[in-house]
């Protein structure tokens, strides 16, 4: 019996969510039987997610390779743990958990009532389950599938909240996003009529022998791919649907749109680009190069827009473009500490950025303001929310033993490697414009005074949840040990280095 | 591989698929844009027929006609003029 | 081991303390801050002279996947023990400055942390150790930097901040390189980078420089010192004359004889151009100081120009040089603390910041400016005064190197400090009994004891400079 | 000159799924009103869908249907078309879906226009 479950287990950490969602949706009328069920499945995938990952890391990466409907590769569909999947499944699970958590007796001021936050449920687990299998699928058409499913919902949680300003977030994402999928759609054709082979894996090695007859063929499918995707990560010029979209869904939205949901995109490219291009290819046409620019521009532009916005969660969602640019300029680095680093870093985003909005959020729903000049005193009042928010704050601006730092020394050792000391350079500018744009907040939050208004810290499930992460961010820190070993791996898989 | 005669009607179709999506860019009443959008569904599916994939064919028809009609709701209920 | 985490927790502990105390306590609190910050100075003290006498004491952790490790060696444990020994006075000269000012609790609370960062930085036996103390250290000053809360204060804050963010940011770049270049970072085997020779070392100097060169306030990145002089006084005269800036300086002199060692160094056609770097700041720093009116923007300016007195004798990489350096280290900050102080005085008791409406101020409070006058005296140099035996070593060493010219300059730099300071000493005892509330009362003494003291203690090494010679000649056998 | 024209007739489904992809997206683009825009993105993915298609399809196959008589006449790739059902349900989806939003936006907004949204957003009077 624990054998059968142990071989179903990567199908079932997929579609446990997906299943689950699905039997929301009666049970309306029960809220609280919902919300258990939503925490009690991602709590349980945090757990099978921490296996999967220990029996990765014990056998030293060695994937597990499930066939669904037992159809073997080039003609079933492979869900494939490698390293890479497993520490993005981690990290996904890591991060729905809190959220969940968060989102729990708390949607009614920003949703409504009890039918429309169980459909909010039904969008957030059907993307927690996306999200998922975007993390183990090794089908392309798969990835098509999961990337539309993942919009849909993704759009759902935007449009959440009533009032035009969420519809319009909404309608413009559905948009561009649809506008990405295309790309992705035509990319993945490209790729299929050259190689006949819809598996990354077996895709990747037709592709290897064939590519010197369609350059031209190739060279479009990535940058239909990096274009596509890149709408959907909103990596910089194609980023303008990303701040109204997250800064207008509800609370719990914004943080796993911007904590997890841009990140889903980016580890579907990179398992593109990586498994199917591979490495040398990249190099061939030059990729490498072209992603650290388009990252250094990320960081730069994002940071600056961030600085410019005044709006607390809007500041929060452009620099989530500026970070995108971190992640993206680390795989163009395309050595293993560059890679390892990013995707360290990628992790430690997820979780500083669910940090930063949930806490955000309880900031906004306590106060009822949103301008980060608003929250004078805010730091004695909501003394958990502030302090997580500004240990959040610490870590994305990369002080050493948070667990930005940590992301931020492999992307600097990665970068400089190669003797890129420009994109060094940018690394340590944006640190300095995260810091500009971070502390007036923290700074006004605790040395100014504060008004007479009885501002308090959520509920408990809230504080639960904001604890959880922040020990998460001082955690992953101080101790990166299992989760940075799993990205060496996941990097050096991806390079195809043994 | 010369073309064949089916090939020229394949092309005929294409052709319109072509003039309806400028007639849709250029239409202002939007009722009328979806009509011809009907229309470009229709020509789609038979487009998918010629290409030999019938099953495409039928959810293309189907499909489309669901999405004309929908639209031709949403518009009725909402304003027909592009400003 | 014990000394060490002792030295290094005092600070930490205490404003855990003093955070947790009820606010209405001041008596609790003082006798808190003034035990924490003693313990912090005996047990340093205790480092330094275990560490003077040869002895080891490290620590290394494995954390965040990276090796951190506190090895002091002579020059940190001076470092260290400088500004331990000066955290008290103004400790309790805080105490008298801070009684008719708002939020005593937060401005002791990071006080007390600002000494562990210090001391963490002191004592760091690596350089990731070092950044991060050093981090800590620029976030632990900026609330006192922004004490006031007014614009002005915020503005400085903002300025101090990205400043120093941005040197930091250089140091860990730089940081890395080294790492990437030699594969270790620990100061305890010798020069990091001796065997090294590429291309790009004159780059990584210059990272290095430029990083720690904000705080040290090498000019042109120095713009930030004076802003930050809308901090309380004694903030003004303990980080922002000594600790937060020797913390750059001594990232300068760590970077020249720990990470390229001084071989390396004198190969480098960058490092031959340092020592011009420095003397230009210490001509233009104090030539602007006398242009300066308010009274702490003139000390802000003179301490620009007087950090370069000690990174130029390290930059001339001889002996003599260093010595003198570890020697001004020494000399200076006790006199601009003195100097400091009697500015805070002078603006709490005759209400007067401005240098050129000093006129009769000696008569109202004569302690107070003769202990002015005595630190004046020994920025220019005199004799009986602690900063003539360093000046003295400093212009050998620029000799030994064969540069005469910066003899010169140090020569050139003591008469314009003359001119800084000492028309000002003339000034306040000529004309009328300025209107003041006099010397004695209140929290005077908490004040006056201090400066005082450390006026004493300046006269009293400049008189037997031998009592300080034996760390000094720790710290250069250490390098030479 | 002659072989580029052939190979461009031969290749005839791809020109006009480049086109028709053009089209789409500038419609989508350009296009202010947001059924237009919606229609762009359908013009878009059945782009796509052809293309993928005729990557599929093959001059002398026939449909992928076993039958007794003519087996060995080769048939065409069935797996194109089975995904591109896949994604006209993909399609259909995000249609149903953002016409549910615009009725949303036009309750709220009483246009269908994104720049009238936006000038009603930022205060600028109606003409």
């Amino acid at each position: 019996m624990t054998a059968v479950i142990k071989t179903h287990l990567p199908v079932f950490v997929v579609a446990a969510p997906l299943f689950v969602s699905f039997l929301l949706s009666p049970m309306a009328r029960r809220f609280g039987w919902v919300q258990s069920l939503v925490v009690g499945v991602q709590g349980l995938g945090l757990l099978l997610a921490v296996y999967l990952a220990g029996m990765i890391l014990k056998s030293s990466g060695v994937p597990i390779i499930y066939s669904m409907g037992g159809w073997p590769a080039p003609w079933g569909i492979e869900l494939w743990t490698g390293s890479l999947g497993a520490f993005f499944l981690l990290v996904v699970a890591g991060v729905t958990l809190p959220i969940s958590l968060y989102a729990v007796n708390n949607l009614s001021d920003e949703v409504g009532d009890a039918t429309r936050s169980t459909r909010f449920f039904v969008l957030y687990l059907l993307l927690a389950g996306v999200l998922a299998g975007m993390a183990l699928t090794n089908d392309l058409f798969n990835i098509f599938v999961l990337v539309e499913v993942a919009t849909i919902s993704c759009c759902g949680l935007v449009s959440a909240r009533r009032g035009p300003n969420a519809a319009k977030a909404a309608f413009n994402y559905l948009i561009l996003a649809t506008l990405g999928s295309g790309l992705i759609l035509g990319g993945i054709g490209l790729v299929y009529m050259i190689t006949g082979n819809l598996n990354m894996g077996f895709a990747g090695i037709a592709l290897n022998g064939v590519w010197q007859d369609y350059p031209h063929v190739v060279w479009m499918a990535m940058s239909f791919f990096l274009v596509g995707f890149g709408v959907k990560a909103a990596l910089f010029p194609l980023h303008v649907w990303l701040p109204d979209a997250h800064s207008t869904a509800p609370t719990p939205a914004s943080a796993i749109l911007s904590g997890l949901a841009v990140k889903g995109y980016i580890i579907c490219l990179v398992k593109i680009l990586f498994g199917v291009f591979e490495v040398h290819l990249l190099d061939v046409f030059r990729l490498d190069q072209i992603l650290v620019l388009l990252g250094m521009l990320a960081i730069l532009a994002g940071s600056i827009l961030a600085l410019a916005q005044g709006e607390l969660k809007r500041r929060l969602a452009f620099s989530t473009v500026a970070q995108v640019g971190y992640i993206v300029l680390g795989f163009g680095l395309m050595n293993i500490k560059g890679v390892a680093g990013t995707l360290f870093y990628l992790a430690s985003h997820a979780v500083i950025k669910s940090t930063l909005f949930l806490a955000a959020g309880a900031l906004i729903s306590a106060t009822g303001k949103t301008h980060v000049k608003d929250f004078a005193g805010v730091g004695r009042k909501m003394p958990i929310t502030m302090g997580v928010f500004s240990i959040a704050s610490l870590g994305l601006v990369g002080i050493p033993l948070f667990s930005g730092f940590v992301g931020k020394w492999y992307l600097l050792l990665g970068s400089l490697e190669v003797g890129n000391l420009t994109a060094a350079g940018v690394i340590g500018i944006g640190s300095v414009l995260c810091a500009i744009y971070l502390f007036p907040i923290i700074r006004t939050a605790y040395f100014e005074p504060a008004p007479e208004d009885d501002w308090q810290d959520p509920g408990v499930p809230q504080r639960l949840a904001l604890v959880m992460l922040g020990i998460a961010v001082i955690g992953l820190g101080v101790l990166p040990g299992p989760l940075l070993q799993l990205a060496q791996k996941a990097a050096a898989d991806l390079l195809i280095i043994p | 591989m010369g073309l064949t005669l089916a090939d020229y009607g394949t092309m005929a179709m294409l052709f319109m698929l072509i003039v309806a999506s400028l007639a849709m860019y250029f239409i202002r009443d939007l009722m009328h844009a979806v009509i011809v959008y009907g229309a470009y569904t229709l020509v789609m599916a038979l487009i998918w027929l010629q290409m030999n994939t019938p099953d495409l064919a039928i959810t293309e028809a189907a499909a489309g006609i669901g999405m004309t009609v929908m639209m031709m709701v949403v518009i009725y209920r909402t304003s027909r003029k592009e400003e | 081991m014990l000394e060490l985490g002792m030295a290094l927790f005092s600070g930490v502990t205490g404003a855990l303390v003093v955070a947790s105390l009820p606010k209405a306590t001041e008596r609790l609190r003082r006798a808190v801050v003034l035990l924490f910050s003693v313990t912090g100075m005996v047990f340093s003290w205790r480092v330094a002279i275990k560490i003077f006498n040869g002895g080891n004491i490290g620590i290394i952790a494995q954390l965040g996947g990276l090796t951190w490790s506190l090895d002091p060696d002579p020059l940190g444990a001076m470092f260290g023990l400088i500004a331990s020994t000066l955290w008290v006075f103004a400790a309790i000269y805080s105490f008298g400055y801070m009684e008719r000012k708002t939020r005593p609790q937060t401005y002791y609370a990071f006080f007390l942390i600002s000494l562990s960062a210090t001391l963490g930085v002191a004592f760091s036996g690596n350089l990731l150790a070092l950044y991060f103390f050093y981090e800590l250290l620029t976030l632990a000053t900026y609330p006192l930097v922004i004490h006031e809360r007014s614009a002005d204060a915020v503005k400085a804050g903002r300025k101090y901040i990205i400043y120093s963010l941005s040197g930091a940011a250089a140091i860990l770049i730089a940081i890395v390189l080294t790492y990437i270049w030699s594969g270790k970072i620990d100061f305890a085997s010798g020069p990091i980078l001796v065997n090294t020779m590429r291309p790009g070392l004159n780059l990584l100097l210059a990272l290095f420089v430029g990083g720690f060169g904000v705080k040290a306030a090498l000019m042109p990145l120095h713009r930030w010192l004076p802003a930050a002089m809308v901090a309380p006084t004694p903030i003004s005269a303990l980080l922002h004359a000594v600790a937060v800036v020797y913390s750059g300086v001594y990232g300068i002199l760590r970077v020249v004889y720990s990470v390229f060692g001084r071989e390396l160094m004198g190969t480098l056609s960058l490092a031959r151009k340092l020592p011009w770097v420095a003397a230009f700041t210490i001509l233009v720093g104090v030539i602007i100081a006398t242009q300066q009116d308010v009274l702490k923007r003139r000390l802000a300016y003179h301490t620009i120009s007087q950090l370069s007195y000690i990174l130029l004798g390290a930059f001339t990489l001889q002996p003599w040089g260093l010595g003198g350096a570890i020697l001004h280290m020494i000399s200076y900050s006790t006199l601009k603390v003195t100097l400091f102080f009697c500015a805070g005085i002078i603006a709490e008791r005759a209400d007067e910041t401005a240098v050129s409406r000093m006129q009769g101020v000696g008569w109202s409070l004569p302690k107070t400016m003769i202990a002015f006058g005595v630190a004046s005296l020994g920025m220019v140099g005199m004799l009986p005064l602690n900063t003539f035996w360093s000046k003295y070593y400093l212009m050998r060493g620029g000799v030994q190197s064969g540069q005469w010219s910066l003899a010169l300059v140090l020569i050139g730099s003591g008469i314009i400090n003359a001119i800084c300071f000492l028309p000002t000493v003339v000034a306040s005892f000529q004309g009328e009994k300025a209107k003041s509330s006099g010397e004695t009362g209140g929290n005077t003494m908490l004040m006056l004891g201090p400066t005082l003291c450390l006026a004493g203690i300046a006269l009293l090494i400049g008189l037997y400079p031998g009592i300080v010679w034996p760390g000094v000649e720790a710290v250069v056998n250490r390098f030479f | 000159m002659k072989i580029l024209l052939g190979k461009v007739l031969i290749n005839y489904p791809y020109f006009a799924a480049v086109i028709l992809f053009a089209i789409g997206s500038a419609t989508v683009l350009t296009r202010s009103n947001l059924f237009k825009k919606l229609i762009g993105i359908n013009i878009m993915e059945s782009a796509i869908f052809l293309m993928f298609i005729a990557a599929g399809s093959r001059r002398d196959g026939v449909v992928p249907i076993l039958h007794m008589d003519d087996s060995l006449r080769p048939y065409i790739n069935p797996l194109p078309s089975a995904l591109m059902l896949t994604g006209i349900v993909v399609s259909v989806s995000v249609t149903a879906f953002a016409l549910a939003l615009i009725v949303r936006l036009y309750r709220f907004y009483g246009t269908t226009d994104a720049k009238r949204m936006s000038d009603i957003r930022n205060g600028v009077a109606k003409e």
